[in-house]
C-alpha cells in the first residue's frame, strides 16, 4: 500500500549529499528549538497529546475525496497541525508522522529526511501558523480564509523547495522542475486548503474551546506572523520568478558560489565533496587518510566487541545475585510472588 | 425525565478492614454540569461490588475519583490513608484502575512494556519490575504474550493485558469500568473467570446485568450522580420497581 | 481494515533479525550514505553493492527477491529526474520532436540519469531490509540509543502504536461515506467538488475530535500508572560482541564499495 | 477449534417478492484469509432476521458484500437487480447500511447535514433532500434534534441517528451491525421499540441474544464463514447443542 500519493517524499538518491547534510543542519536546529519549547509550554500531557495527533495526521492522509477524472485531493496537514497545536508542537508532530513514513513505509529517503522534514513539516508549520497568527482575533470568516490561503501557501513552499533542492543536486532541470512540480502542487494545495478549512470549521463548531483564547495555538508568539508572512512573500515571489526566469536563478546561484561545474554531471555541489578523489596527488593523500581512519574503526569496533563479551559474562553474574526487592508500595495484600529471572 | 429516589433500606454489608470509603463526595465538570451530588459508601477487603446505573449516571466520573485524577468535595479513604495532592502516588499505586476502552489503557507498542510502566514508575529497580510484569501476566494467564505488539491482539486479549497493567502495580483495588462492553460471549465468559479468580477487592461498573448476577454478591445502584441502592445483589434484583426506576433491566 | 496490514517487520529466523537494532539502522544509514558517495557511472561498485544487499536478503532468510520486488516504490519519484536526460551536455544519442520542442538525450544525461535510478534504488531497498528485520519498537529503542531527543522518540512510539487504531477508524468512516455514495437512477450523483471536498474535511474534524479526546483518556491512563511528566523505559538491549564484528565487517565492505567506485 | 457444522434441519420460510437473494458467496481477505465459504440465503419483503454468530464468524463481511464495499464470488440480488460493479450506486439507494459504532457514521457537524448526505450524494433536488430528512428523524422520533451538534449526542441519540442516516436514502433493505452495543437498558430497549416498529426488510447481526428473542421470528447463525443454520428463532434458541456449538448463550 502507498500512502502518500504526493511527489513530495523525496526517495534517498535524489539529492546530493552536501544538500542532504545542509538540510539535516537546518531541520536539527529548528527542531532543537521545537523540542524545548514544547517541553516548556505542554507539560506533562504533551507525550499522549502529541503522539496520538502525530497519529491523527498519518490518518487524515488518508482521507480523500474524488475530484475529477479519477484524480483525489487529500490533506497533508501541515497547516493544520500547527493551527490547532501551535506551531513548535505542529513541527513535532510533522516530523514524527514524516519520519514514521520514512522509516517504516520507505516514503522518502533516510539520508534526506532531513529535507523532507524540512518541506513537509517545518516550512508548511511555519507558513500556516504565521499566517493564522495574524489574524489572531479576527472574525471567524477572515481566519479560515486566511488558513485557506495559508494551506494553499504551505504546500507551494514545500513544493517549491523541493525544486530547489532536487535543482542544486543537479538532479533536475531548474526551467522544467519548477513549473512541474509548482504546477502539480497548486492542484495539490487546492485540495489542502479546502479540507484545512473544512476541518478547521467543524472543530470551531463543535469544540470551540480547543480554539479558544486559552488553547496552545493562541499562545504562540506575535513574531510567527512575521515568519508565516515573510516565507509566504518568498513563495509568492520566487515562484513566478523563478519560473519565467530560470537563468537569473542560476546566476544568483553561480554568484553565491553554488554551483561550480554545472557541466561535471555529479552535481553542482558535488564537487565540494568529492573533488580530492579525482587527480592530483592530495587527493591520494586524502583517500590514504581516510582509509586509515576506515580500518582503526574497524579495529576499534572489533575491540570492543571482545570487551563486550566479557562484560556480558559479568553482568550476568551481577542478576544472579539477590537484587533489591524493597519497594516503597507494598502494600498489597496479596502479592504475586517474585520470581527472579536471568536476563 | 424524572427519578424517582428510593430510600435505601437493603441491609449494609458490615466491615471493620475498610479497603475504601468514600464520603459525602460532590463534583461539577468545568463546564458547570454537576455530576456527583454526595455519593458516600465503603469497600471491605475482599468485596467484589457491582456498581450499575443508566449512562450518565456518574459512574466513571466516581472512579476518576477514586485515584485522584478527579478531584471533588469530599472525603476519600484509601485503606485508612485520606487522598490528598500530597500522597497521589502511594494512592494510585493502591488503586489499580482499568478504563474502557482497553486501547486507550495499552499505550506502547508492546505488551511488555504496557505492563511494566506502572511499577517503572513507581520507581521499582529493574530487576522488580521484570519480576512484577512476569506475575502479573501470569495472573492473567498471558505469560507467552510477554514480547506480542499490542495492536496484533483481539479485544479480550486486550482486555486481560489492560487488567494486567495494573495488577503488575500490585494494588489492593482494583477498578473496572465497563469491563464486559465488547467482548463476545465466549471472551466475556473467560473475563468473567478471570475476575471470580483474582483474589482482590473491586468495583467494577458495568451494564451486563447477567455478569452482575454471577459475580457480584453486592450491587450499588447509581443514577444522577447519586447512589439510590447499596445491598446484595439477590434483593436489589428482586426489586423491579427500583430497577426499572433507574433504566436497568433483570437479566 | 485488519490489525497488522501496516507491519513490515517479516519473521523469521536469522541471525541478523538478532542483531542489535543499532546496528541494522547505523549500517542501513552508512550504506545509504554510501550509495549518495558513489561516482556517476560507477557500475562495478554500484553492482557489488547490489550483490550486498542480495547477501543481506539470503542471510535474513527472506528469499533472494524480498526488497527487489518491493523496491518499486521509488520509481515514480524517477520523473522529476527525467529532465537531466536532455540538460547534460554530451554525444547525442536520440532526439525526438514532442509539443513543438526538439529534445536530445546525451550519453552524459543518460549516463546520469540511470545512476541517480540506481542510487534510489539500493538505498530503497535496503531501507526495506532494515525494517523487515527489525521489529518498529525496536527501531525506536534504537533511535534513543542514538540520541534522537526523547520527546520524539516517545512521539513516534505512541504515532506507531496508535496509528493502527485510527487508521482503523478512518477505514470505518470512508467506508461508511462509501456504502452512503449512492445514485438515484436519471439523476447526476456525488454532489460538487467543494462539497465533497467540505465532507472530506468534516471527517478529517471529526476524527481529530475524537484523537484528542483519546488523548484525554490515555493521559488518565497514564496518570492511574503513576506518570508525572517523566517516562522511563526499561533499555532491553546491549551490544553483543557478535554485533561490534558485524559492524566492523559491513563498514568493510562499504569501504570496498567505495574503492570500487573510484578505481 | 473443531467447530460441528450441524446439518440445517429448520423449515426455510417460503416466499415469492425476494428482497434479497445471497448465492454461494465465497470471499478472502488480500491477506488470504478466507472470510466467507459460500454463504446462501433469502430475504423476503418484510422480513425481520437476525444474524447471530461468534467474533470472526464472518457476519460483517457478509454485510460489507450486500451492498458492494466488497467484492466476493458469488451472486447477490437486491429486489431483483444483480449487484454488478455497473449499478452499484443504484443498489447503494437500495440497501441502507448501518455500522456498529455510529461516530464512524456521523461525520458532518450537525445532525441535519449527515442525514441530508445521502440524498444530496444522490443528486436530489434541494426540497426533496429537505423532506427526505424530516422524514427519516421522525421516523426514528429524533425531528428536534435537526439542528444539534452531532457530536454532543448521547450512544443512544447517535445510533438512532445513524439510522436516519440512511433512511433518508429511502431504502428497501436496512442492514444493522451490532446495534445495540454499548447501549445501557433504557437506550436499548427504545431501539428494540424502534426497530419494531420501522416497517422494512431488515437484516440485523448481534451478540445480544435477548435482543434476537425479542423482535426476530428468524435467525441466522453464522460460523466460520458458512451459514451453520436457518430458522425459527423459536426452535434455534430451543437447540443448546447447536448454540454450545457455535459459542452463543441462550438469553
Ligand atoms: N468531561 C466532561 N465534561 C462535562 N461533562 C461531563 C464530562 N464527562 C462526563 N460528563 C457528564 O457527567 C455525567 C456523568 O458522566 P459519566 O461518564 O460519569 O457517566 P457514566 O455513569 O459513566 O455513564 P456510562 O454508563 O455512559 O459510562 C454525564 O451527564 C456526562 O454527560
Ligand atoms: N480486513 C481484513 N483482512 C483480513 N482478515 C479480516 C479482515 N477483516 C476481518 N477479517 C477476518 O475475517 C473473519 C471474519 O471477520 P468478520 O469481521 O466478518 O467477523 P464478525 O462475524 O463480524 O465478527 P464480530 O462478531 O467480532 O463482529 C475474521 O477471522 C477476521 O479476523
Ligand atoms: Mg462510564
Ligand atoms: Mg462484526
Amino acid at each position: 500500500m502507498h500512502f502518500s500519493p504526493i511527489p513530495l517524499h523525496i526517495p534517498d538518491g535524489f539529492l546530493s549529499i552536501a544538500i542532504s547534510i545542509l538540510c539535516w543542519v537546518i531541520t536539527i536546529v529548528i527542531l532543537g528549538f521545537a523540542v524545548s519549547k514544547t517541553n516548556k509550554a505542554l507539560g506533562e500531557k504533551q507525550v499522549p497529546l502529541m503522539g496520538v495527533m502525530s497519529a491523527f495526521i498519518f490518518a487524515a492522509q488518508m482521507i480523500n475525496f474524488p475530484i475529477a477524472g479519477g484524480t483525489s485531493g487529500h490533506l497533508l496537514g501541515g497547516a493544520l497541525a500547527s493551527v490547532v497545536l501551535g506551531p513548535w508542537a505542529g513541527m513535532l508532530v510533522m516530523t514524527a508522522v514524516i519520519a514514521v513514513q520514512a522509516l517504516l513505509f520507505q516514503d522518502g529517503g533516510l539520508l534526506v529526511m532531513g529535507a523532507n522534514i524540512l518541506n513537509m513539516g517545518l516550512v508548511t508549520a511555519a507558513i500556516g501558523y504565521g499566517l493564522y497568527r495574524g489574524v489572531a482575533g479576527r472574525s471567524k470568516v477572515v481566519k479560515l480564509s486566511v488558513v485557506g490561503v495559508a494551506a494553499w501557501l504551505s504546500v507551494m513552499a514545500g513544493a517549491l523547495l523541493t525544486a530547489l533542492q532536487l535543482w542544486l543536486s543537479s538532479t533536475s532541470q531548474l526551467e522544467i522542475v519548477i513549473p512541474a512540480m509548482l504546477g502539480v502542487h497548486a492542484v495539490i494545495g487546492l485540495g489542502e486548503a479546502l479540507v484545512t478549512v473544512a476541518a478547521l470549521s467543524f472543530i470551531l463548531q463543535t469544540r470551540p474551546d480547543l480554539l479558544g483564547e486559552d488553547s496552545e495555538s493562541a499562545k504562540g508568539s506575535r513574531n510567527w506572523a512575521y515568519v508565516g508572512g515573510a516565507i509566504a512573500l518568498i513563495v509568492i515571489l520566487l515562484s513566478p520568478l523563478a519560473s519565467t526566469d530560470p537563468d537569473g536563478l542560476n546566476r544568483v546561484a553561480m554568484d553565491l558560489g553554488f554551483i561550480q561545474t554545472a557541466q561535471s554531471g555529479s552535481g553542482p555541489l558535488a564537487g565540494y565533496v568529492v573533488p580530492f578523489f579525482k587527480s592530483g596527488p592530495v587527493s591520494k593523500i586524502a583517500a590514504g587518510l581516510i582509509g586509515l581512519l576506515v580500518v582503526g574503526a574497524i579495529v576499534t569496533l572489533i575491540g570492543r566487541g571482545m570487551k563486550a563479551k566479557s562484560q556480558i559474562v559479568n553482568h550476568k553474574s551481577g542478576l544472579a545475585t539477590p537484587s533489591a526487592t524493597a519497594s516503597g508500595y507494598s502494600t498489597a495484600n496479596q502479592k504475586p510472588q517474585i520470581k527472579n529471572r536471568k536476563s | 425525565m424524572p427519578v424517582t429516589h428510593i430510600k435505601n433500606n437493603f441491609e449494609m454489608p458490615e466491615c471493620d478492614g475498610d479497603v475504601l470509603t468514600v464520603k459525602d463526595l460532590h463534583f461539577s465538570y468545568p463546564d458547570g454540569h454537576a455530576a456527583l451530588h454526595g455519593v458516600s459508601f465503603n469497600l471491605c477487603s475482599g468485596d467484589k461490588v457491582a456498581l450499575v446505573g443508566p449512562n450518565g449516571a456518574g459512574k466513571s466520573t466516581l472512579m476518576l475519583h477514586l485515584n485522584g485524577i478527579l478531584n471533588g468535595h469530599g472525603d476519600i479513604e484509601i485503606s485508612g490513608k485520606p487522598l490528598t495532592r500530597n500522597n497521589l502516588s502511594v494512592i494510585r499505586a493502591m488503586v489499580g484502575l482499568v478504563f474502557q476502552n482497553p486501547d486507550d489503557q495499552l499505550f506502547s507498542p508492546t505488551v511488555f512494556e504496557d505492563v511494566a510502566f506502572g511499577p517503572l514508575h513507581m520507581g521499582l529497580p529493574e530487576a522488580d519490575v521484570r519480576a512484577r510484569v512476569d506475575a502479573a501476566l501470569e495472573a492473567v494467564r498471558m505469560s507467552s504474550y510477554r514480547d506480542r505488539l499490542s495492536h496484533h491482539l483481539s479485544v479480550g486479549e486486550k482486555k486481560r493485558i489492560a487488567i494486567a497493567t495494573v495488577l503488575s502495580m500490585n494494588p489492593s483495588l482494583l477498578i473496572l469500568d465497563e469491563p464486559s462492553a465488547g467482548l463476545d460471549p465466549r471472551a466475556r465468559r473467560t473475563l468473567i473467570n478471570l475476575l471470580r479468580e483474582l483474589p482482590i477487592t473491586m468495583l467494577v461498573s458495568t451494564h451486563d446485568m447477567v455478569l452482575v448476577k454471577e459475580l457480584f454478591p453486592r450491587v450499588i445502584v447509581m443514577d444522577e450522580g447519586r447512589v439510590v441502592a447499596d445491598g446484595s445483589t439477590r434483593e436489589i434484583l428482586e426489586n423491579e420497581e427500583l430497577l426499572t426506576a433507574h433504566g436497568l433491566e433483570k437479566p | 481494515m485488519h490489525f497488522n496490514a501496516f507491519d513490515r517487520y517479516h519473521e523469521k529466523e536469522s541471525f541478523i533479525h538478532r542483531l542489535d537494532p543499532r546496528v541494522k539502522a547505523a549500517v542501513t544509514v552508512v550504506f545509504i550514505i554510501s550509495n549518495a558517495l558513489l561516482p556517476d557511472g560507477a557500475w562495478v561498485a554500484f553492482g557489488f553493492a547490489w550483490l550486498v544487499v542480495l547477501l543481506a536478503n539470503l542471510l535474513s532468510r527472506l528469499g533472494l527477491g524480498y526488497t527487489l520486488k518491493r523496491s518499486i516504490i521509488a520509481l515514480p519519484f524517477a520523473l522529476i529526474a527525467v529532465t537531466v536526460l536532455f540538460s547534460i551536455p554530451g554525444k547525442p544519442l536520440f532526439a525526438f520532436h514532442l509539443f513543438m520542442s526538439d529534445f536530445t538525450i546525451t550519453d552524459a544525461g543518460l549516463l546520469r540519469f540511470v545512476s541517480i535510478l540506481i542510487r534510489s534504488w539500493l538505498s530503497v531497498q535496503m531501507a526495506i531490509l532494515l525494517v523487515a528485520v527489525t521489529r518498529f519498537p525496536d527501531l525506536i529503542h534504537a533511535l534513543e540509543h542514538l540520541k534522537v531527543p526523547a520527546i520524539l522518540t516517545t512521539i513516534i512510539a505512541f504515532l506507531y502504536r496508535y496509528l493502527f487504531v485510527l487508521t482503523d477508524e478512518v477505514f470505518r468512516l470512508l467506508r461508511a461515506r462509501e456504502s452512503r455514495s449512492a445514485a438515484a437512477a436519471g439523476n447526476r450523483s456525488g454532489g460538487g467538488v467543494f462539497w465533497r471536498a467540505r465532507v472530506a474535511g468534516n471527517m478529517a474534524g471529526q476524527l481529530f475530535l475524537r484523537s484528542y479526546e483519546r488523548s484525554d483518556r490515555i493521559y488518565n491512563a497514564m496518570m492511574s500508572r503513576g506518570y508525572s511528566g517523566h517516562l522511563y523505559t526499561l533499555n532491553p538491549h546491549e551490544m553483543k560482541p557478535g554485533d561490534y564484528y558485524v559492524t566492523a565487517f559491513a563498514i568493510a565492505i562499504i569501504f570496498i564499495v567505495q574503492v570500487l567506485g573510484r578505481l
